[in-house]
C-alpha cells in the first residue's frame, strides 16, 4: 500500500505536515524515504527530528508534536508503549556488529579474538546504550573477557575514536561501517557470535494526521523503504 | 610597557594551547568539497536560524540580564548570595540537563504547560523553545560579567549624579549604564558566543527540526553521525561567523 | 532654621550639630579629619548616621535611632541638597557641558535649555573653551572648576561644597570667589574649606569642628577675632594661650612651665578657676634674647622653629606662638631655627576672656 | 536605595525563567530512591573526579589565563583584535567539535600526538585528557572576565607603583592582582562551573570510563539511557555542588 | 646639570625646555592648564612626547622625533623618578603603612626595614595613627598627607611634586612645609604649586609657565621682586603694565587708552621701542575719586570691581590692578565695586625692565 495516503486528509494540494521522529542512525536512510514519501504525496511535508532514541521518547512523553516513532531498539520503543504514547510498533530493519579499525588496521585485528589482546585500545558502547548491549551479547558469545579503555555513549562517538586512530578497534554497526566510508575498515564478526539489533517503527497516539503517520510507516516497510534501509547497510526485520 | 617579560611565556602556551585545535579543524577541513558543503540548503537554513534566534536569546538576556545584574549588584537582601549561586547554575548544568529542566517546566506537561496550553501557545519543538534554551544557558553568562563590571565600577558617580537630582531611572539611563557599557558589550558577546554554540539543551527541549529548530550546532551533530568531514567544514563556518561577530561587537564599540 | 542637623557617626568619632539660616552660607572649618566631609556625606545623603536628624526647610530628611520617631532616610536624589565633593568626579563619559548640563537636565529641563545653563556656568568659571572635551582631556584645575560649575548649575535648596577652591591657580581663584560670592549671596549654603579668606569673604558664619564635635561658632568675623579654639586661632593668625584665670591673670602651662599671662580682660570676666584664654597677635609679639626686665610686660620662654618671610617682615615661630619682626631684628639677633629666647608681649595687646 | 523600582520587575523575571526549571527537577526528583542513587559506587566515583579534574583545570585555566589576560588588556600589538576573538571560540564551538578538534591535536595521529608519543605520554583515554577537554572549554570564561576587569580598573596605580620604584613583576604582584582579585575570583568560578558541567568535548576526546574518564555529567547522560528519574537525581547532586562550591568561593573572597 | 628636559606634546599645545641642577629644588608655576602635569608625566615616563629629550643625570630617559637620534623610551620603573600626582592614588588595597612602605620595598628593603622607613615617613606628615587604615577609611586631607609621605619614601634621583600641599589644613600646612624644606634640601625636585609661599621656602629657582610654555624662569627672589610675566607678577601680588619703551617713560595701553608709564628703568635700559614692564606693588597705589595734579605722578583711570580685607588693610582691585588702602580712606571716599576712581603711583615706587 504505497497509495495510503493519497486520499489522506491533505490530498488536494494542501499543505500537511508529518513529523518522525527517528534515532540519529537512521539519518541519511530516513531523509531519502522522506524524499520519496513527499513525491508520492503532494502538498505534504514531512518534518524529521533526528535524536537519541531515549531523547526522542523522553520529548515525546512531554507532549511533543510526533506523528511516527522510529526507534533504535526495542527497549525504547517498550518505553513509549508502555505509556500507551504510539500504536503497535513493527520491526522494519535489524543491525549487526562489526570490529572498526582505523584505516591500514595498524594493531592487525583480523578477528574476533583479537580484541581481548593486551594493549590493544578497545573502545565500546557502554552496556546502558543498545550498541553496547549488543557488544556485551558478542563477547558473551565469543567467551571473551574485554577490557574497553572507554565505554562511549553513542556509536558515533566509538567511531571517531576509531577513524582518528585514538583506538585501535571499536565494536559498531555494520551500517556505521559503510557509512564511515574510508575513514574505517571493518573487520565481520561471525553469525554465530554476533548480535542483532532490532529498529521498531509506530505511528505516535495523538497524531493529528494518523492516515499519512501510517503512510509513512507503510512507505518504510514496503519495498522502497527497505531498498533504502538496505543501501545504508541495514539487514531486513526478522 | 609595564607588563612583566615572563608573563608572555604562560600566555604564549594558554594561547597555543587554545588555538592550536583551531589550527588542527582548519588543517582536517575537507577543502575540495567545502563550498558545496556549506551551500546546502540545510546548512543555509541552519546557519539562519542560528543568527536569528541567537540574536533574540542575547536580547532577552540583556533586557532581563541587566535588571538582574544591577540588583544583584547595588542592592543586598537576605538570601542575595544564594540567588546569586542559584542564577550561576546554569552554567554547571550539563546543557542537556537543562534542556529537560526546560521540558519540566515549559513542557505539555511542565509546570507552566497547562497554563501556557490555556493561552493556547505551544513552546516546546518550535523556534520560541530554541530561543528559550539558549537563553536559559546564556543568561549566566551576561548577569556575572555585568554584575563584575558594576562592582568595580563603583558608586561614587552615581552619587554624584543623586545629589544632582537625578532620579534613580536617570541615574541608571545616563550614568550607570554608559559607564558599564564595556562590561554590558562583553557580556552580550559571551551571551551572544554561547547561544550560537548551544546545543544539549536544544536538542532536548526543542527537538531537531530543519527550518524550525535544527540551529547550526545541530546540524552539525546530524551530520557527524553520517560524514564526520561534513560536520568539520560546518564547525569551521560557526567558527567563522563568531569571529566575524565577535569583531563586529568590538569595532562598533570601541567606536562608541 | 531652613537646615537642622544633628549627626552622630561613631566610627569616624564624629558627633555634631549645626544650624543653618535660608539664605545663609556657612563655613566650615577645621583640621584634617575633623569631620567636615563626614557631615556633608551625611546631609547629601550618602551616609546614614548611627544617630541623628537633617531637617531642611521643615522637611525630614534623615531621621535614625531616635526613640520615638520614624526611621527617614530620603534617598540623596531626592533631598534637594547638591554636594560638591573634595574630587572632581566628572563624568568620565560625558563632555564637559553635558556633565554640567547634567544637573539641569535631570530635574526637568530640555536639552537645549540645559546645556544653555551649562554653558552660561562655564563661562562663569573660565573654561567655557572646554566645554566640548571629555574630563580625561583636562587638567586638574580645570577639572576643578568645571566641577563646581556643574555643582552651581544644580539649583537645589541646600548646596554643600568641599574645598571648591583647592587646585585653583592664583589667577582663577579670586575670579572664581567673585562669582561664587555673588551666586551663593541667596542660597543656603555650607563650604567646607582650609582658607580663611572663603570663610571670610563667603561666609556669614563659621562652624569650626575638631575631632569630630563643634568647637566654636559664631559670625566670622566675631570668630576670627576672638577665637575660642586654638584652631581658629591658628587660622586667624592669632596666637593663644589657654588655662585658667587666678588673680586677675591667666595661668596658662607652656613648654612644662607654669607662668601667668596678664592682658585686658573682656566683659564678662571670666570667675575665679574658669578656663580662659589669652590671645594676640603675632605683630603684638617682640623677640629678646634675654629676660626682659619691666613690668607689665608678658614674656614666654622659647626656642625658636622656623623663620618664614611673611609680607615685608619675618614670621617666626616657636612651638604654636609665633612672632613678627623685622628683617632688621633677624639680623641683628642672629635668629634661625634652634635659637633660644623670649617672646614678650604687652599686656594692652593682650586680649582675655572665657572660652564659653 | 539608588534603583529604580520598575528594574525589579524584569529582574524578578529574568530570576524566574532561570530558577523555574530548577524547581521542575526538584519536583521530579524520585525522593524515596534518591540516598540510594547518589550514594551508588558510580555516582559517588564520578563526583570525585568530577571535583579532582575541575579543580585542576581550573588551576591550569588561572596559570595560563591569567597571564593572557594580562597580555590582552595591557599590551597592544598587530592582530590583537583577532587573537582575542580567537581565544573565545570555545565558547561558540559545540562542546563535541570541541573534542574533536582535541582529538586532531593531542590524539596519537594528531598534530602533536607523535611529539607526545616520542615523550611517552599517552594522552588519549587518561584523566588528563578530561582535564585538557575542560580547561579548553572553561578558559575563555577566566580570559574575558579578567580582562574586563583589567580594563576597568585602569593603569593608574600600575603607573603609580611604576614610579615608585617597581619592577613590572613587582607591580603585577603587588598591585595588578590584588586590584582585579573580585574579577579574578568570579572568572576562576566561572571555570570552574563550567568544567564542572562539561560533557561534549570530554565524552569526544576522553571517552567514558568509570573511575577514569567518567565525570558526573557523563554518568548523567549514561544513566538517562536507562532511567530518566536517576538522571534527574544526580543533577541535582551536580547542582547542590555547585552552589557549595561557589557559595564557599564567594564566602572566602569577601573574607579577604 | 642633573635634569634636562625638552618636550613638546602637540595635542595639549605644550613646547618646553628646562633644567635642573643636581640638588636643586624647582618651582613650577603657572596657571590652571598651563602644562605643568603634562610635564611632569613626560619626565615620569607616562607620556610619550611627539618630541623631545629627557636626560636626567647623564643618563637618556627620553629621546623621541629627534633625527639622528635613537628613540629611547625607559619605563617609568626604571627612571629612579617619582611623581606624587594631583591625586593621592593610595593602592586602595593596601593599608596606609604598606603604602609607604610600598617605595622601599620595590627598590629592594626587607619587610620590617620598609615598614620602620613608612612608619617614620608618616610620622613625619603627622598621620602615623592611621598607619593601619586603609585609604577608603581617611579623610581626604589625611590621604593626601599619606601620599606625600609615599612619595619621600622612594628615594628616587628626581622626585616630582603635583601640588602636595592642597588639601591640607592650616594646621598641617606650615608642619608638611618644614618638613619638605629639610627633606628636599638635598633632592632634585620639580615642584608644581600655585602658592607662592611653597615657592619661596621650598625651591631655588621657579620657572614660569603659560600657555605650553616657559615664560620666565629664575631665582625665586629675583621672578618674585622683578617678574617678567603677568602670572608672575601676580602671584609675587605686584601690578604689571606691559608696552614699549618710548622717550624714557613705558607706553602702555589700558583699559582702552593709551597712557605713559613712568618710573625707574632698571640697567641694561630698554632700547627705545622695545618691550617693557612698569611694575609697583598695591602698597604703593593710592585711590583718588578725582584725577589728580602734579606731575611727577602716574594715574591710571579705573572702575573698582572688588574689595577685599588683607591684613588690616583693604586690597582693591580694578581689573587686573590692585592698590592696599587703609579702612580710614575706604568709608572716607566710598569705595565699592563699580566705583570710578584713579589709582595713582609715584614714578619713583615704579620699576620699570626689559622683559628679556
Ligand atoms: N589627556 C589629555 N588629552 C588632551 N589634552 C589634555 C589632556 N590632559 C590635559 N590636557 C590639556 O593640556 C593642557 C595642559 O594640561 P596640564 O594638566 O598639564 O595642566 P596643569 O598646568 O597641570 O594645570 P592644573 O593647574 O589645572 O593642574 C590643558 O589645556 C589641558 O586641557
Ligand atoms: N570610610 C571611612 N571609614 C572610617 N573612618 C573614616 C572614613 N572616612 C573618613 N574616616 C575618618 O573619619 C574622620 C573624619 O573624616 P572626614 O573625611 O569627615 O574629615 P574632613 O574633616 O573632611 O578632613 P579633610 O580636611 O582631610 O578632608 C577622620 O578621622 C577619618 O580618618
Ligand atoms: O538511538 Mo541511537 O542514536 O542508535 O543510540
Ligand atoms: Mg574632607
Ligand atoms: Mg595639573
Amino acid at each position: 500500500g504505497t497509495g495510503g495516503g493519497e486520499e489522506a486528509g491533505a490530498g488536494d494540494g494542501g499543505t500537511a505536515t508529518i513529523t518522525v521522529f527517528a534515532a540519529a542512525s537512521l539519518t541519511s536512510s530516513f531523509e531519502q524515504v522522506a524524499a520519496d514519501f513527499e513525491a508520492e504525496n503532494d502538498g505534504v511535508d514531512v518534518q524529521l527530528n533526528f535524536a537519541g532514541s531515549s531523547d526522542l521518547v523522553a520529548q515525546i512523553q512531554e507532549g511533543a508534536p510526533a506523528d511516527v516513532f522510529a526507534s533504535a531498539d526495542e527497549a525504547n520503543m517498550d518505553k513509549a508503549t508502555a505509556d500507551d504514547l504510539v500504536d503497535a510498533p513493527a520491526l522494519f530493519a535489524s543491525n549487526t556488529l562489526a570490529i572498526a579499525v582505523p584505516p591500514g588496521n595498524p594493531a592487525g585485528v583480523t578477528s574476533v579474538d583479537d580484541l581481548a589482546a593486551d594493549g590493544l585500545n578497545l573502545v565500546l558502547c557502554a552496556p546502558e546504550v543498545p550498541c553496547g548491549a549488543a557488544a556485551e551479547a558478542v563477547a558473551e558469545a565469543a567467551d571473551l573477557d574485554l577490557s574497553p579503555v572507554s565505554e562511549e555513549q553513542s556509536v558515533t562517538d566509538v567511531l571517531a575514536k576509531v577513524s582518528t586512530g585514538e583506538a585501535d578497534a571499536g565494536l559498531v554497526y555494520v551500517t556505521d561501517v559503510i557509512a564511515a566510508g574510508d575513514d574505517v575498515e571493518g573487520v565481520e564478526i561471525p553469525e554465530d557470535v554476533n548480535a542483532v539489533n532490532l529498529y521498531p517503527i509506530a505511528t505516535v497516539a495523538d497524531s493529528e494526521e494518523a492516515e499519512l503517520a501510517q503512510g509513512f510507516v507503510d512507505l518504510v516497510l514496503a519495498r522502497t523503504g527497505q531498498d533504502v534501509l538496505a543501501d545504508a547497510g541495514f539487514a531486513p526485520a526478522p | 610597557m609595564g607588563v612583566p617579560r615572563w608573563l608572555f611565556v604562560p600566555a604564549l602556551l594558554g594561547a597555543a594551547f587554545v588555538l592550536l585545535p583551531l589550527v588542527a579543524i582548519v588543517a582536517r577541513t575537507p577543502w575540495s568539497r567545502f563550498l558545496e558543503l556549506i551551500t546546502s540548503e540545510s546548512s543555509q537554513q541552519a546557519l539562519a536560524l542560528s543568527l536569528r534566534t541567537s540574536a533574540t536569546s542575547t536580547a532577552i538576556c540583556v533586557l532581563l540580564g541587566v535588571p538582574m545584574a544591577v540588583v544583584l549588584a547595588r542592592t543586598s537582601f537576605r538570601g542575595q548570595g544564594i540567588l546569586r549561586s542559584l542564577v550561576l547554575l546554569p552554567l554547571v548544568l550539563p546543557p542537556v540537563v537543562g534542556g529537560i529542566a526546560l521540558l519540566y517546566t515549559f513542557g505539555r506537561r511542565g509546570l507552566l504547560g497547562e497554563t501556557f496550553d490555556v493561552l493556547g501557545i505551544q513552546v516546546a519543538f518550535s523556534t520560541t523553545a530554541v530561543v528559550l534554551a539558549q537563553t536559559f544557558v546564556a543568561m549566566p553568562f551576561l548577569v556575572v560579567s555585568l554584575e563584575g563590571a558594576l562592582r568595580s565600577a563603583g558608586r561614587r558617580y552615581e552619587a554624584v549624579a543623586a545629589s544632582l537630582g537625578a532620579r534613580p531611572t536617570t541615574v541608571f539611563r545616563r550614568v550607570t549604564l554608559p559607564l558599564v557599557l564595556p562590561g554590558l558589550a562583553s557580556g552580550a558577546v559571551l551571551a551572544f558566543a554561547r547561544s550560537l554554540g548551544e546545543f544539549g539543551a536544544t536538542i532536548t527541549f526543542a527537538g531537531s527540526l530543519q527550518g524550525i529548530t535544527r540551529t547550526l550546532p545541530l546540524e552539525i551533530y546530524l551530520r557527524r553521525e553520517t560524514d564526520a568531514e561534513a560536520a568539520v567544514a560546518l564547525s569551521l563556518v560557526l567558527v567563522v561567523v563568531a569571529v566575524v561577530v565577535i569583531g563586529f561587537a568590538r569595532q562598533s564599540r570601541s567606536a562608541v | 532654621m531652613s537646615l537642622i542637623v544633628e549627626a552622630s557617626v561613631d566610627e569616624r568619632g564624629v558627633e555634631v550639630a549645626l544650624e543653618v539660616a535660608k539664605g545663609e552660607t556657612v563655613a566650615l572649618l577645621g583640621p584634617n579629619g575633623a569631620g567636615k566631609s563626614t557631615v556633608l556625606s551625611v546631609l547629601a545623603g550618602h551616609l546614614v548616621p548611627d544617630r541623628g536628624r537633617v531637617v531642611l526647610d521643615g522637611r525630614v530628611l534623615t531621621s535614625q535611632g531616635r526613640p520615638g520617631e520614624r526611621r527617614t532616610q530620603i534617598p540623596p536624589h531626592d533631598r534637594r541638597v547638591s554636594l560638591l565633593a573634595q574630587e572632581p568626579l566628572l563624568f568620565p563619559h560625558l563632555s564637559v557641558l553635558d556633565n554640567v548640563a547634567f544637573g539641569p537636565r535631570s530635574t526637568g529641563a530640555g536639552r537645549a535649555a540645559a546645556r544653555e545653563t551649562a554653558r552660561q556656568w562655564l563661562e562663569e568659571v573660565g573654561v567655557a573653551d572646554l566645554a566640548g572635551r571629555r574630563p580625561a582631556e583636562i587638567s586638574g584645575g580645570q577639572a576643578q572648576r568645571a566641577a563646581v560649575a556643574r555643582a552651581l548649575a544644580a539649583t537645589p535648596s541646600l548646596m554643600l561644597l568641599d574645598e571648591p577652591m583647592a587646585a585653583l591657580d592664583v589667577d582663577v581663584a579670586p575670579q572664581l570667589r567673585q562669582t561664587l560670592r555673588r551666586v551663593l549671596a541667596d542660597r543656603t549654603v555650607l563650604l567646607v574649606t582650609h582658607d580663611v579668606l572663603d570663610a571670610l569673604l563667603l561666609a556669614d558664619r563659621v562652624v569650626v569642628l575638631e575631632d569630630g564635635a563643634v568647637v566654636e561658632h559664631g559670625p566670622c568675623a566675631e570668630v576670627l577675632s576672638r577665637p575660642r579654639s586654638s584652631f581658629a586661632a591658628r587660622i586667624a593668625g592669632l596666637n593663644m594661650l589657654r588655662g585658667a584665670w587666678r588673680d586677675g591673670a591667666v595661668e596658662v602651662a607652656y613648654g612644662g612651665r607654669s607662668m601667668r599671662v596678664e592682658g585686658i580682660a573682656a566683659d564678662p570676666v571670666p570667675g575665679e578657676g574658669e578656663e580662659a584664654v589669652a590671645v594676640f597677635g603675632p605683630s603684638a609679639v617682640s623677640v629678646f634674647l634675654e629676660a626682659p626686665h619691666g613690668s607689665p610686660r608678658n614674656a614666654v620662654e622659647v626656642t625658636l622653629s622656623d623663620l618664614e618671610p611673611h609680607g615685608g617682615q619675618v614670621r617666626v615661630r616657636a612651638g604654636t606662638l609665633s612672632a613678627d619682626v623685622s628683617v632688621r631684628a633677624v639680623s641683628e639677633l642672629d635668629l634661625a631655627p634652634g635659637t633660644r629666647g623670649y617672646f614678650v608681649v604687652k599686656a594692652s595687646e593682650v586680649a582675655i576672656y572665657r572660652t564659653r
